[in-house]
């Protein structure tokens, strides 16, 4: 919610006052980091499309595929096993090569070994 | 391939064989430092390495035509639309000292959820794909040689393909990049869960490389109501995204805020932007800084855009600066032209240059209003990073509109902008890592349920694309039509050494030309009188693209832009040899050797001395500066008046002006001053010299005269013209 | 008789009745400084009185069109050969900020023993005569009148007739004057004992009114082949004028030093030029100074032109500046146009407030370099005067060429200027003053041997004419041609309100325009090319004015000027009535009185979003800034998608941009939104709203919308458009 | 004579070395003004055609009458009398009014009168 507000910074700074400029600084960074730490972690425990893609695209697929295949992988909601995961389990059940791997599920094949694997998805 | 300076580039050649090119080297270049430095006459402080191949300022040809490069990397940033002619512009900014070239994205690109492939045009920029960074990194290799400097390859990593356009950047060998997931937030209104979590991965792979990261707070100067009053805000934005980026991977060296003096003229800018420069140095001094000019007050005014750019350039020197960018001088009316990225370099470069050791002179007061202001806009930042947390975190501060609001923190004046957390492009995109979850790749962040026993990731799958280029998938076009190789095809008449000539801003025989005019009427009558008089100079698409008032009625001054439809061919042209003049140091021995006097005067019924005394004067760089000795006779002279006087001072040389003439009064002038000479006995032992504005070399020299100079012509001309025959007649 | 904004000022008019006219103050004046005054949102601490009327910088319109006026007096130099045309640019450069103009003298009046009379054309400047100098001094009273600020006036007191034209100036309320014997002397080749004379007469007349008088020393930087070497010197310079004005009676209240600073870019300038600044202002801390800007490194690049003359005004910050002088950014191309009065003055004023306080935050430091170099400057200049005692004064020290030497003093490199105690333009012409000598005027230096009893000397002639003008003797014109009624005559059709319009940049009528053009080939092909394409579009006596290598081979920037030989002519012109768009405030208001929501999309097979960003993006100025609440849906949108958002999300508009369209496609999908609206019964509710590079309001009119928006739309535009609806309605 | 010679700076200055700023101002001042004084004092004891004009300027004449006479005064070397002097003289002399006699002199009257007060010439 929008909100309006006079100035009080000679009210609110007050506690601020009394502080050297290091003791001011390392509050600056006190406060930053505590606001960062929460993104942090939510960044290590989550992934999104456009991560699983880029996995893909080190894993030496073309961006058409990666985008191919992230978006099948999506839709069955297997996204948070991680894409490369599952071109990799696959690539090694059926002795493929990665990218031919993930060529093949983009195709349609294997599906049913995903599934085997890791299960019907985790939405 | 080398590229040779008097050939342009080839870019065709360029994109051959793009599919096996490897860029030579990853990660950022700084520039070498080598101050203190004696280049020409002078020391300088703060300079780095020379370059091998460079064009120096206009003025360098006063000062032997040095060429000082200051100590920071210097930033141009390239927007054509055609990354064909991209790479072009990029040549001539390397020669002008730009060492960090920044390629703007095409409008849209960061709502793409995806690469694109090709070289299809842009809008405001290039689309980023795999073949324009490839070709593109070529190009800058060859110049780099050419130049004999590293320069920084950059661009984007924000919208919703930020991890992606990360693997890419990494793989080709990007230098740099913008990556700060707020500006996708604030600006881009992607949602901001997706936006941090894919902001993490992309972070880290950009330090997997070691390629600088510049963040993104400085847009909110340029979109805030009332830029002067956000500065608390933008200390908490470089903090959040510093802390983030740390978090995420990178060294404090690789980050860069990128920071802008909030304000303008006519507001008293120094003194509401250097307190903030002092103080976001202060809090952020493990930090790197690139100083950015200001852009949110820039009208069309060129000029007044370089005054306030050269002001941002002062505050760059009194706090301190390791990436200077620049902001070309016609961004305030058009898609940047590319002479104007060259003027915007040179503008950094000499005001840089210009300030050369400026702080060996000068302090910032360690009391009073600087002090207390930058204390006070730090205190205002950590006000507002404290109820960040009161309001339950950064999430909820965005959805509760504390950024960008135009009131001075605390101060709020409910006009932030507000993002909802479910809301956004990419909303409920992002899941959660499973326990099994699992990316067998390098420099990927956050939760990897790696295999016991594995260390290196990518030894899962035998090496990922980081470590083993070859296993990347180069896709050389997509589509048949929109493509650089159809578009090279169809400018192919005006590209080449030996290809018509047509005038170009943007790209290759687009054909703009700008005309400045001024029309003595009110504006809004000039306005569409100016639009009238391009049209009828045969411009097509005319756009007024600059306006300014000189007085209401008196007139108006005006810039208009047109495309001309026809092309000049190079053949037709009949260019003259460079006339070959003798250096200054060569005429001034001469004469030290061996003095010389002349005699010089106006001759006929004129006051006008002007084009005489601009030969003779030392004032005017004239020939006295050699050492001649020159007697002036003044104007009006009669033609005896002059002969008796050489005689008397057995001058060498006689000049006779006729400036302004009627009825051929030139021709007799020269005419008798030959006869006279030739009756007193010295036509041989003196040179006779007659100038004027409709005196030619032809004319005179049928009159008699050794030599006949026009417009245009300075002492030099003159000297080396005389120094000259002494020594043809000596030999 | 006064001035109307809205009109032209009639020459004629000024002209009428001259010879009655008197100006109505005599002296020198000074803007009234107020700082630190409230002007805007901003505290000015540097800042003088306001004007009445004015043109404030461009960048205003962002602060309530704010115009501060620095607290010292802005010069404006005017050169343009006729006086009638001078007029014009005074009064546009008036509103600009300018309160000193310097009308530059014809070249060669200087050596022109005794007055010219009537208005003939000038080179290079006006000749100086009664009449030139009371009608521009009857002009500038009508022009002070309008802008609300005295106006100084000034011209030059040098050359063989310095005492005639120091009376002149004296009866005829000039301002200021340039007078410096050594001017004479070094740089006009004056005889140095008639020089001297006649510079006493001339300064006690000048005195006598309380002219302010600015000396010569600068030209020394601009002769002297390395200007920063001449410091020294230039403080003897400026010593000696001093010292020979204060004796000749004038105050040192009136007395301004004209320093330069010395040197340029690629030079470390400001190393070499403030330590010089702080010298000459420590040394003569009684003294007035006037800044001017350095011309002596000026080449035809008017971007590096404005960056050096920033840089000359931080000097002028962190020293002084009682006045600041300006030079024209063309000055080293052409005789200055006028619109670059305009820009020059701007720089000035632009740079002084944005540095506005600059002192308060800044300490130049009171050791070191700063201080060492300030103290060996003036040492220097120490020896310098002692070795002219040595050799017998300063004639034996002018025919020994101490002056202008290139060598840093005591180095000499024998290469200064030499002039003759015996030499020189009035070589004998000085007669001593016989014991009876007398002359029964008031104001007169010297010996003069009055009557006893007599005190005030003209008593004895009823007096004389500084105490009695009406004796003064005005003459009209002497030539029937070459005056200002035949030129006025001449340029009557595009005179006047309602004229003719021409392009003009000197004098009325003059046709000149200024093409820029980049072409991509070599310096000397380009030279050529570019004649041509001036030539193809239809200019005359096209000349290339500017031309720098962007790279060797990838292109040239060059300038062309050309007239054109046509007129426009008003009537024919169709002037669009100015739409009218709501204030940011008033929509603002209107929009927190009642919150809005709008949806908007790209729509059709499209990824170019920019044109929508741009309307809506809070970083680009968009309508979100107002507080709209605005859903984008993103590119490539289908129009049933637009529709049902709208209804979900309860908007009072859609927005849909269409930019690149194949096949009439923006019609189709205009006319689909327009239907399915109808369909789904919100067609009343909504207000649909088209853009695109392709559309037009009556297009989109034709194709169901309520309106649509073309090339260089504005969020202000769609804004306003939707509020006024909103209010039409409720109405 | 143009003569070159090396910076010897630091030699020269020994004797100022121990100046303060403001014996060193000083010294400059006293050092200019004993270069101007002879000029100021020449500039008393002389004249020249301009300041001569300048006179009769003041004294009403037009600058076409100024030149004319000057120059005739010039001409018969009374320059030194001061060219106003003469034309009060003659004013006075013949009951004419200022510009009247400078007028008269001008068309070549009245010289007899003026070789009579003011005598052959002084060159």
């Amino acid at each position: 919610m929008a909100q309006e507000r006079r100035d009080d910074f000679q009210e609110r700074r007050k506690h601020l006052a009394g502080l050297s400029e290091q003791e001011l600084h390392r509050r600056f960074w006190e406060l930053a980091e505590k606001i960062v730490d929460p993104l942090v972690e939510l960044a290590k425990r989550n992934t999104s499309p456009s991560i699983e893609r880029s996995v893909l695209l080190r894993m030496g697929l073309s961006s058409l595929e990666a985008k191919d295949l992230v978006q099948k992988i999506y839709e069955k909601d297997l996204l948070g096993r991680g894409a490369g995961h599952i071109v990799w389990r696959i690539a090694q059940e059926k002795g493929l090569g990665i990218r031919e791997a993930g060529q093949a599920l983009i195709e349609g094949k294997y599906w049913e070994d995903v599934e085997r694997i890791f299960g019907g998805g985790d939405r | 391939m080398t590229l040779d300076p008097k050939k342009k580039i080839n870019i065709e050649k360029i994109m051959d064989n793009l599919a096996n090119y490897r860029p030579r080297r990853k990660g950022w270049t700084w520039r070498k430092p080598i101050g203190p430095a004696q280049i020409g006459p002078f020391t300088y402080y703060q300079v780095s390495e020379p370059l091998k191949n460079s064009v120096p300022l206009p003025a360098a040809k006063y000062f032997g035509n040095i060429d000082p490069q200051p100590e920071c990397v210097i930033t141009t940033e390239i927007a054509s639309g055609r990354f064909e002619d991209d790479i072009r512009r990029m040549r001539m900014a390397a020669w002008h000292g730009a060492d960090h070239i920044m390629v703007i994205r095409t409008a849209g690109q960061s709502h793409f959820d995806g690469l694109i492939e090709g070289s299809p045009e842009g809008v405001g920029g290039v689309p980023i794909t795999r073949k324009q960074i490839r070709a593109t990194r070529k190009a800058i290799d060859l110049i780099e040689d050419e130049v004999g400097r590293p320069i920084n390859f950059h661009s984007y990593v924000s919208g919703v393909a930020g991890p992606e356009v990360a693997v890419l950047f990494a793989e080709e060998g990007v230098n740099g990049a913008h990556q700060d997931p707020q500006y996708n937030v604030l600006y881009r209104n992607v949602n901001m869960i997706r936006s941090f979590v894919d902001a993490a991965v992309a972070k880290h792979l950009m330090a997997g490389v070691n390629m600088l990261q510049i963040d993104g707070a400085h847009n909110a100067n340029a979109t805030a109501r009332e830029a002067w009053k956000v500065m608390p805000e933008l200390l908490v934005q470089h903090g959040l995204n510093a802390v983030f980026s740390v978090k995420a991977g990178m060294k404090k060296e690789n980050i860069s805020l990128s920071t802008v003096p909030p304000t303008s003229t006519p507001a008293p800018c120094m003194r509401l932007d250097l307190p903030y420069a002092v103080a976001i140095r202060e809090l952020f001094e493990e930090y790197k800084f690139r100083a950015q000019m200001n852009t949110k007050y820039m009208e069309s005014c060129t000029r007044e855009v370089t005054v306030t750019h050269v002001l941002n350039l002062l505050i760059s020197r009194l706090t301190s600066a390791d990436i200077q960018s620049t902001i070309t001088p016609d961004e305030g009316r058009n898609v940047p032209w590319h002479y104007n990225n060259i003027h915007a370099t040179n503008t950094a470069k000499q005001a840089l240059i210009g300030m050369d050791g400026l702080m060996e002179m000068v302090d910032l007061k360690d009391e009073g209003y600087l002090r207390d202001t930058a204390r006070e806009i730090k205190e205002r930042a950590v006000l507002f990073l404290e109820e960040i947390l009161e309001k339950g975190g950064y999430f909820n501060a965005v959805e509760d509109s504390f950024f960008v609001d135009s009131g001075y923190y605390p101060e709020r004046n409910g006009d932030g902008i507000s993002r909802k957390i479910d809301g956004g492009v990419g909303e409920g995109t992002v899941v959660e890592r499973a326990e099994d979850y699992l990316a067998p790749v390098c420099d990927h962040f956050g939760y990897n349920n790696l295999p016991e026993g594995v260390e290196h990731a990518c030894d899962l799958i035998g090496g990922c694309t980081l470590c083993n280029p070859e296993k990347i998938v180069y896709i050389d076009e997509l589509d048949p039509e929109d493509n650089a190789a159809k578009r090279l095809e169809k400018t192919k008449d005006v590209r080449g050494d030996a290809g018509l000539i047509k005038p170009e801003v943007e790209w290759a025989g687009d054909g703009w030309v700008n005309t400045t005019l001024f029309l003595p009427t009110d504006e809004r009558t000039a306005e569409v009188a100016a639009l009238e008089v391009a049209k009828k100079m045969g411009l097509k698409n005319v756009e007024v693209i600059h306006k300014q008032m000189m007085h209401p009625s008196e007139g108006t001054l005006l810039e208009v832009k047109g495309q001309v439809e026809f092309t000049i061919n190079p053949e037709d042209l009949v260019i003259p040899e460079p006339e070959e003049v003798l250096d200054d140091d060569e005429i001034r021995a001469n004469i030290k050797e061996k003095p010389m006097r002349i005699v010089g005067a106006t001759v006929g019924e004129d006051e006008h001395s002007v084009g005489m005394r601009e030969v003779i004067d030392i004032k005017h760089g004239g020939i006295e500066k050699y050492g001649i000795q020159c007697t002036y006779l003044g104007t009006s002279v009669p033609i005896e008046k002059v002969v008796d006087a050489a005689i008397e001072v057995n001058a060498e040389a006689i000049l006779i002006s006729t400036i302004i003439t009627h009825n051929d009064v030139h021709r007799t002038n020269m005419k008798k001053l030959h006869d006279l000479c030739v009756e007193k006995g010295i036509r041989d032992k003196v040179y006779l010299i007659a100038g004027g504005t409709q005196v030619t070399n032809e004319i005179a020299v049928e009159c008699g005269m050794d030599a006949g100079f026009g417009r245009g012509t300075k002492g030099h001309h003159v000297a080396s013209f005389i120094v000259k025959q002494r020594l043809d007649k000596a030999e």
